[in-house]
């Protein structure tokens, strides 16, 4: 870059030095300023958004606390690799349902869905957040392409066998989806884990509140 | 969180003055490029490729002013070089001029010895007042000559098709 | 004498075998046509009207292409067209309907070849293409896979019903499909059950050999595609080097992964009876057009598809993968073709003279 | 037994019973005109020793070779020397060749021909003179003056003598008729090259196709000892001197090198003849076997014709043509040249003159490569032709190289199997020429840049004379230029003389 | 500031013409292609994108044409660079705090346009040496240039592919904008092929086939108004 | 054995350019003859394994324990700029054999998104060090094998007598789609 106006003091060092660390200054001064112009509402926006999900796979009518608040952090090894993320709901003081944040792994990827049970065990809801499955094929489970989803409501480890919980194809319950069993196939059997995870769940809670209440007592 | 800019700020310093030694210490001299351009050009500086001798054309080659098959004396052979060099399509080039030959019409030579003085390559022979003739292997057909001539007996051609260099054309389809 | 003048732009030499262009792609034709004729009978008639459609889809896009292009039609003579679509018909379901017909057809010559410049200059293999595309495209129409119906029996559908089933009036009747062989083992492994028994319980190797199977419209009898494939060895059209270093890779790879368990992976002998391995080994991986030019090279090109065709089968997510395996060392093909060149005659394999013998007489 | 065979080639259909079963025809009548190209050889142009009008006897020298690599022309019959013009020269370009005409008297008079000792009491090199003085060169095809190769010869530990007896070319017969007709000349001729190079062995290697001619040589040779008959697999290019002497001694030349490198020197039948004609009887090469034969030719035969006869007149002694022939060759059909004129004479490496029908030839319009491979296949030399004319045909020469290019021996396997018949030997005919016409220009350039330098220089030097002739008080500083002068133009001339 | 240094700026109309069509980022630069390719699955999706994009390149280009007088070569690559991540980042944050909705449909492609060439593409072949007038008009023709190409192939790849076209476009451009959705082919299950990656390359290759069809319809129809004009009476 | 997967996963199933789309434009750019392509992924190998280790390294020893998050892309790039100019500088110095097959192609790479989508990924999927870094090196993998493979495919398609329509880019990017259909093979693998 030969420009006409080039003095020499742009050759020394400390010059590009300064131009560098002067932008990098700048640059840091008005991101920072622009995270603490934005950051609260960001955070609002993502614990509405999670709020809102929780919607709808959860009445409001079911809680008056904040399961966000409240959620915690569970594993069963044996039948999730990864943590479990729990939101429990409480209606005055009682338990009134869970919603738990799953993940399964569908043939192009993982598959994170978000589903609600209350205190019976017994599905509310099941919504997929995340998917990477082929479009066209298998992203009917999604809600705004179709209700197959909406297929779970109602189902609990009681009123469907440990066979019923599987797809036609492997002599279970739920459709699956012409071409693609896959996907729907690792969706029941999550859904089914999940139905696990939160008896297992539940019992230990009990188990504690009642050993609490016992000692307490 | 203003430790963050600090940092970033000092990071940014230092690698603004590391790039600028860099720049400094590791400086390569002004483009080679010309100089290698120049030493693969004929070097007879006769000016057919429309620039005053070899190393103006290497500079406009390396500039991207000049094609590099503008050199006639070259030839195929220093269009592929220079565009291996330059990196360049050659199916991008255009027709190159055909390399030329000087010829003297001994009828008509007086023997001034106009022309030998002008051949950059001494491609011309005779004595004073003798006829003279062009050595058709040194000859570049740079037309220095027949601009010189008097007479005006020097005439420019392609080169003749001989046994010697008549080869196959390449085949039509397929 | 003057037209002894004007012919002088040819070199020599002026002597030349009889060999042509169409008559290597009839020949090829002609092997396939058992393998085709006994496809027909298993299938019935939808399984023609597929093929019938297929090749004519195929000829009139080449037809076209041609046109395009300003070129001579009479090229059509050439019969690759008519030959891609052949073999595309041969790995297709084979109850397809008309416009996933029209559509093999039309995507293998026009994208395949044309796109490319035509006959000789396409650098995957059209059919192929075809068939891989037509399978991520419509995933449920291309793995349909309809029960042997051979013509003259009972439940073979009849010329008014073939045709409503072409033309999608009537969808294919219920209990009219099944599982293929690989497509039951894939869905054993994913379900987690030993494919060592699903297989011994419902497939045998016979039957899968001979053909009398389910599967794509020419792919089920290994046996007659075998027959035709060493005709075509025999007039030398192709050379046994793709063909043997494909089958054997397969058969390696699969029987060493069988020794490690026999519950999670298939035995090499239904490896080799079963899906397109054998079309692919004979027919399709030997394609010229792309598939490498040197000896070397060839055995290269085919223990690599047998390599990949494996891996996709044992842990993809594909039950069968001649295609993509082919395509994939397609792929590789120019790399090929330009590292592995024959030794040239005074030159040793990396292309430097070979030593001289004998020293100069002192004096 | 024949060490290992030759890599690819490919089986013509031999064509040869046309004219195997004939005897060569001796007598043709003489023509009135022979036409003598200076330039009928590999290398350097002849010089004409004789001028327009001199009358010449059959067997006089008329042009004496041109430098190192170059021959004697001598003349075929006697006569007048009526023209030394250019004619049209039988070579596909159709362009003009210089030629001493001669008019024949019809006395077909000889000069008188030396007296001869025993050559083998000769000394090798002597011997090899008198080759050269012979004006003999390569009869197989490749016209290479056989001097020159017998000297190479010598410098080189030369183990096996290989005559080559092949003649794989469809059609031609011209070599095995001789060696029917002429077996003991050809052993004579073959203990003389041994003599000359001082060979261990020699090996006269005939294909198995040719059984008659086998068995002439085997009963002439039988008599000495180290003479071997072999037979080697009839195919196509087994003449060709790599591949013949890889099937005899398994070995291969290096590429780039001769076959003088591995101890091994290749000669034609018919250049073993000329020399025992040559050492002999002191006959220098005025006459050659040609096979004359075709779909168009009337009756197709071997004729033993003079240099320099017009193609028309051997055509006409076999009893003409029959049909407009597709081609017109001299050679065989698979490295033979288009002839542009049926005028154009006989030389010294007419091999054959056909006339091929349009079904012989099978031409057809290209189409493009379908990479079949058949060339790789059939490339003698282990090539990949398909490669080589594909870069060919975008000019990216480099690449064409890099699979071959410099090793093709432009035999035409590849091209004869190609389905698609794409011309391929055409395109490497191409490329080669063009890869020649670059180097030259390359040369040139290397030259006139000297030439440059050269004058700079001297120009520099002259202003630096002038500067001191100045200073040494201007004293006629005109003469000194002009003389200085002179100088350049000297230097310009005497290098265009060395090279 | 200099601009005695700058060569010449070119004409509005050449910076527009460029834009638009001659010297298209995508089609014609080839720039810019992994935005470009990875969120066109439909039409809505590339109107998206594009409409972010446009906003970085119009701020980019003209904070780049204001400082570069003071730039060095040295630092050149590292100051445009920092000053581009930092502008992405800003918008990023704006459309997220502000404009939530609308980041909910763009957020992930927002973080993209830092690694899109076609950026750091127009600051150094434009900006750099330009004034902040043309470097900001260079920047909107860019930026519509290649948001109607994304537009362009996010439609052909959501046609073939579900046989709808901006569909959800409602969610970004608001209700008012509910009429842009259509279906195109009813019960049309699409080919799968055209939103999966093979599709986006290829969608790509038959829009610059078929700029250069039309491209050789313009200069036919050039040639032939000129030899027209050439007739006299 | 995890190791191995993730890095044959990067290869092959969600390799960076064909699935992630990452990298496109060099690999439209820089393939048009196969040493150029293969100089390219060389240089980018270098580079992505470099940029994976500073990445991580940034990340966890300074962003992470001041908070400062949003300063990632920022941080980042800056980083990598500055590596490949110095790089660039020194090669082009000491080594001019290597410049010229290598260094020519390094300020193509500061610009090449899949370097820093490669660090940004590498954050996202919370990769430990060793992660990073076998994730850098199959994406640079990944990268260089479709890059040698495209050129080669290109180089013959060059001598091709393609419709004018479609010669030069046109058909390259169809052919790049095709081989991206011929990777989804290895789809479901994981
Ligand atoms: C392009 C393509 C994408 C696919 N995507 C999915 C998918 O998202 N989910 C799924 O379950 N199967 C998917 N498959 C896998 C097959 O459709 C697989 O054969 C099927 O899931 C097996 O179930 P089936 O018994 O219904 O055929 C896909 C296949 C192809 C060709
Ligand atoms: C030559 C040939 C190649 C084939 N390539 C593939 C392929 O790449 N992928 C595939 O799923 N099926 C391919 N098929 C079809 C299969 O061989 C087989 O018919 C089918 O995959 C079996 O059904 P399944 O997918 O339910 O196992 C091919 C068929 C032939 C004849
Ligand atoms: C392809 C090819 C075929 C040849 N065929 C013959 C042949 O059939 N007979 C022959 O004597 N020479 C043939 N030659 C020439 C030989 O290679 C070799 O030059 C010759 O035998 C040397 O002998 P000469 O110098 O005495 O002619 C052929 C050469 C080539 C390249
Ligand atoms: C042995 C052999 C195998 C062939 N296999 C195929 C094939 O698998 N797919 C195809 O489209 N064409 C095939 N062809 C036909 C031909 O090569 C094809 O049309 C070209 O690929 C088009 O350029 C084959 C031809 C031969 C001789
Ligand atoms: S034409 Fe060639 S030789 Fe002549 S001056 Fe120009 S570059 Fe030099
Ligand atoms: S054209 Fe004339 S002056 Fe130029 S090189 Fe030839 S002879 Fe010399
Ligand atoms: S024989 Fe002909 S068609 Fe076959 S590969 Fe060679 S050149 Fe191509
Ligand atoms: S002509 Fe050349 S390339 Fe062809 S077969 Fe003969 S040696 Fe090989
Ligand atoms: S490399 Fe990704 S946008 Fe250019």
């Amino acid at each position: 870059m030969a420009t006409i106006l080039n003095p020499t003091y742009r050759s020394r060092l400390g010059y590009q030095a300064a131009l560098l660390g002067g932008m990098c200054y700048l640059m840091s001064m008005l991101l920072i300023g622009g995270n603490t112009a934005t950051h609260q509402l960001i955070d609002q926006h993502v614990l509405n958004d999670k709020l809102a999900l929780l919607d709808q796979v959860m009445p409001h009518s079911l809680y008056d606390n904040d399961p966000v608040a409240d959620s915690q952090v569970i594993q069963y090894r044996d039948l999730f690799k990864e943590p479990i993320e729990i939101l429990p709901a409480r209606l005055g003081n009682e338990f009134s349902g869970a919603a738990l944040n799953l993940t399964v792994q569908g043939w192009g990827g993982p598959l994170n869905f978000i589903m609600a049970v209350d205190a019976s065990g017994q599905v509310l809801g099941v919504r997929v957040i995340n998917h990477k499955e082929t479009p066209g094929l298998a992203d009917k489970i999604e809600l705004e392409k179709d209700d197959w989803i909406t297929g779970f409501d109602g189902r609990s480890l009681s009123n469907t066998s440990h066979i019923q919980w599987a797809v036609k194809k492997d002599n279970g319950e739920f459709d699956q989806f012409t071409g693609a069993t896959i996907t729907p196939r690792a969706l029941v059997s999550g859904v089914y884990r999940g139905l696990q995870c939160f008896q297992h769940w539940r019992q230990q809670a009990q188990a504690q509140t009642r050993a609490k209440e016992e000692s307490g007592s | 969180m203003f430790v963050a800019t600090l940092v970033l700020t000092a990071l940014g310093l230092l690698l603004g003055w590391l790039l600028g030694l860099a720049a400094r210490v590791f400086a390569v001299e002004e483009n080679p490029i010309v100089n290698e351009v120049e030493a693969l050009l004929p070097g007879t500086q006769c000016g057919q490729c429309g620039f005053p001798g070899c190393s103006a054309a290497a500079e406009a080659m390396v500039e991207g002013n000049a094609a590099v098959n503008c050199c006639p004396p070259g030839g195929r052979a220093l269009t592929e070089s220079l565009a291996e060099l330059l990196n360049i399509d050659l199916n991008s080039l255009g027709d190159a001029p055909v390399p030329q030959l000087a010829t003297i019409d001994e009828t008509l030579c007086t023997g001034c010895t106009k022309c030998y003085k002008a051949c950059p390559t001494d491609a011309i022979v005779g004595a004073t007042r003798q006829i003279h003739a062009v050595i058709s292997k040194a000859c570049t057909g740079c037309s220095k000559c027949k601009d010189v001539c008097p007479e005006d007996c020097i005439s420019l051609n392609p080169e003749p098709l001989t046994l010697n260099t008549w080869h196959w054309t390449k085949p039509e389809a397929a | 004498m003057n037209a002894i003048r004007e012919s002088v732009h040819r070199a020599a030499p002026y002597a030349h075998d009889r060999s042509s262009v169409d008559r290597i792609m009839l020949q090829v034709c002609l092997a396939l046509t058992p393998a085709t004729l006994f496809g027909f009978y298993l299938f019935g008639l939808p399984a023609i009207l597929t093929f019938v459609s297929i090749c004519l889809a195929a000829i009139a896009t080449e037809a076209i292409c041609l046109l395009l292009q300003g070129q001579s039609i009479s090229r059509l003579r050439d019969a690759s067209a008519l030959l891609t679509g052949w073999l595309l018909a041969m790995s297709m379901p084979p109850w397809c309907p008309w416009w996933l017909c029209l559509g093999a057809g039309f995507f293998a010559i026009a994208i395949g070849k044309h796109l490319y410049g035509g006959i000789g200059q396409n650098v995957f293999n059209p059919a192929m293409l075809a068939r891989v595309a037509l399978l991520i495209s419509f995933p449920v129409q291309m793995t349909t896979w309809v029960q042997v119906t051979p013509l003259g029996s009972e439940q073979a559908p009849g010329l008014l019903q073939s045709l409503a089933i072409f033309f999608e009036q009537q969808s294919i009747p219920d209990g009219y499909t099944g599982a293929t062989l690989l497509g039951a083992a894939k869905a054993a492994a994913n379900g987690g059950s030993a494919i060592s028994e699903l297989v011994a319980d419902n497939y045998s190797l016979t039957q899968s050999f001979l053909g009398n199977t389910l599967g794509s419209l020419g792919e089920t009898s290994e046996l007659l595609i075998l027959l035709g494939g060493l005709w075509l060895l025999r007039r030398r059209i192709i050379s046994w080097h793709i063909p043997v270093a494909m089958l054997g890779s397969t058969l390696l790879l699969s029987g060493l992964f069988y020794m490690v368990s026999h519950a999670q992976y298939l035995s090499p002998w239904y490896h080799l009876t079963s899906g397109g391995v054998m079309l692919g080994a004979f027919f399709i991986a030997t394609d010229y057009v792309t598939s490498p030019s040197s000896t070397a090279g060839k055995l290269i090109f085919g223990a690599g598809c047998g390599l990949v065709m494996y891996v996709i089968r044992a842990w993809g997510g594909f039950p069968e993968a001649v295609g993509f395996a082919v395509l994939f060392m397609n792929a590789l093909t120019p790399l090929i073709d330009r590292v592995v060149k024959p030794r040239a005659y005074g030159r040793d394999q990396r292309g430097n003279p070979i030593k001289n013998v004998s020293a100069r007489k002192a004096s | 037994m024949f060490g290992i065979a030759m890599r690819g080639g490919v089986h013509p259909e031999t064509k040869k019973d046309l004219t195997a079963e004939r005897s060569i025809i001796r007598q043709l009548p003489l023509p009135k005109r022979l036409y003598l190209p200076l330039s009928q050889h590999a290398g350097i142009e002849s010089r004409a020793q004789v001028q327009v009008g001199d009358r010449v006897l059959k067997g006089q020298l008329v042009a004496r070779s041109g430098g190192p690599l170059s021959a004697n022309l001598h003349a075929p019959t006697s006569g007048t020397v009526v023209a030394i013009e250019p004619i049209i020269a039988p070579h596909p370009s159709g362009l003009p060749a210089v030629a001493i005409v001669i008019e024949s008297d019809g006395e077909d008079q000889w000069m008188t021909l030396p007296t001869l000792d025993d050559p083998l009491a000769l000394s090798p090199d002597e011997l090899a003179d008198k080759v050269e003085a012979a004006g003999i060169v390569g009869m197989g095809g490749a016209i290479f003056p056989a001097a020159v190769k017998l000297r190479q010869g010598r410098r080189f530990e030369i183990k096996t003598l290989i005559i080559n007896g092949s003649e794989c070319e469809p059609y031609l017969t011209c070599d095995d008729r001789l060696m029917q007709e002429r077996a003991e000349a050809i052993i004579d001729g073959a203990r003389m090259i041994r003599h000359i190079i001082e060979a261990f062995e020699v090996i006269i290697a005939i294909e198995d196709n040719k059984p008659d001619a086998t068995a002439a040589l085997k009963k002439a040779a039988a008599p000495f000892g180290m003479i071997e008959v072999r037979n080697v697999p009839t195919q196509y290019p087994m003449g060709s001197a790599k591949q013949l002497i890889q099937a005899v001694t398994g070995k291969e030349v290096p590429a780039g090198g001769r076959s003088n490198d591995i101890g091994v020197l290749v000669h034609n039948v018919g250049t073993v003849y000329a020399i025992h004609e040559a050492l002999r009887f002191g006959r220098p090469l005025i006459s050659r076997i040609v096979t004359v034969s075709g779909g168009c030719v009337q009756s197709p035969h071997n004729v033993e014709a003079l240099i320099g006869t017009p193609v028309r007149d051997i055509i006409q002694a076999c009893g003409g043509l029959n049909a407009t022939p597709a081609r017109l060759l001299m050679g065989g059909p698979m490295m033979g040249q288009i002839i542009p004129s049926i005028d154009s004479p006989v030389i010294k490496g007419c091999t054959g003159v056909l006339a091929l029908t349009r079904q012989e030839v099978n031409e057809h319009v290209p189409s493009p490569c379908i990479r079949c491979s058949r060339c790789v296949d059939a490339c003698p030399m282990g090539l990949v032709p398909l490669e080589m004319a594909k870069h060919a045909k975008v000019d990216d020469f480099d690449n064409a190289q890099q699979y071959g290019l410099r090793d093709c021996i432009l035999c035409g396997s590849c091209a004869y199997v190609c389905p698609s018949h794409i011309p391929l030997v055409q395109f490497f005919e191409y490329a080669k020429g063009e890869l020649k016409e670059r180097r030259n220009s390359e040369h040139k350039q290397e030259y006139t840049k000297r030439l440059t330098e050269q004058r700079n220089e001297r120009i520099e030097r002259e202003k630096a004379a002038k500067l001191a002739a100045k200073k040494a008080k201007k004293k006629k500083p005109s003469r000194q230029s002009e003389a200085a002068a002179s100088e350049p133009a000297a230097t310009a001339q005497e290098e265009s003389a060395e090279s | 500031m200099s601009t005695a240094s700058t060569p010449k700026a070119p004409a509005y109309r050449t910076i527009f013409r460029d834009g638009l069509w001659d010297n298209n980022v995508a089609m014609g630069q080839m720039l810019g292609l992994c935005p470009l390719l990875a969120v066109t699955t439909s039409a809505t999706n590339g109107l998206g994108m594009g409409m972010a994009t446009l906003a970085v390149l119009m701020l980019t280009n003209t904070l780049v044409s204001l400082i570069r007088g003071i730039v060095t070569p040295q630092v050149r690559i590292p100051v445009f660079i920092v000053l581009i991540a930092s502008v992405v980042t800003l918008v990023d944050m704006a459309i997220n705090a502000w404009m939530h909705e609308l980041y909910k449909v763009l957020g992930l492609f927002i973080a993209l346009i830092v690694t899109n060439c076609a950026i750091f593409g127009r600051v150094e072949a434009f900006a750099s040496k330009q004034p902040v007038l043309p470097a900001m008009a260079d920047a909107l023709a860019m930026g519509i240039g290649f948001t109607w190409v994304l537009v362009a192939i996010g439609a052909m790849r959501e046609v073939l592919g579900s046989g709808t076209l901006f569909a959800h476009a409602s969610l970004l451009l608001g209700d008012h904008f509910t009429w842009l959705e259509v279906t195109v082919i009813p019960d049309f299950s699409g080919i799968l092929l055209s939103i999966l990656p093979p599709g986006a390359f290829m969608a790509l290759g038959f829009l610059i086939a078929i700029k250069r069809l039309i491209d050789r319809g313009i200069k036919a129809r050039q040639e032939r108004a000129a030899l027209a004009g050439l007739v006299t009476q | 054995m995890d190791y191995l997967l993730l890095f044959i996963g990067t290869v092959l199933v969600n390799n960076i350019v064909l699935v992630k789309f990452l990298g496109l434009c060099p690999l439209m750019g820089v393939s048009n003859n196969l040493s150029a392509a293969f100089g390219m992924g060389l240089a980018t190998t270098f580079v992505l394994t470099l940029s994976a280790l500073a990445s991580w390294i940034i990340e966890h020893l300074l962003l992470v324990p001041l908070h400062i998050e949003f300063l990632r892309i920022l941080s980042f790039i800056l980083i990598i700029a500055a590596v490949v100019q110095f790089t660039e500088a020194v090669v082009r110095k000491t080594s001019p054999l290597l410049h010229k097959n290598l260094g020519v192609f390094l300020p193509l790479i500061t610009t090449n998104c899949a370097v820093l989508g490669v660090a940004l990924l590498n954050v996202r999927e919370e990769y430990s060090l060793v992660q990073s870094l076998v994730f850098g090196m199959g994406s640079a993998l990944g990268f260089s094998i479709v890059m040698v493979i495209f050129a080669g495919l290109r180089e013959r398609i060059a001598m091709a007598s393609v419709p004018a329509t479609f010669a030069g880019t046109p058909v390259s990017l169809v052919t790049a789609g095709l081989l991206s259909l011929v990777f989804m093979g290895f789809s479901g693998m994981i």
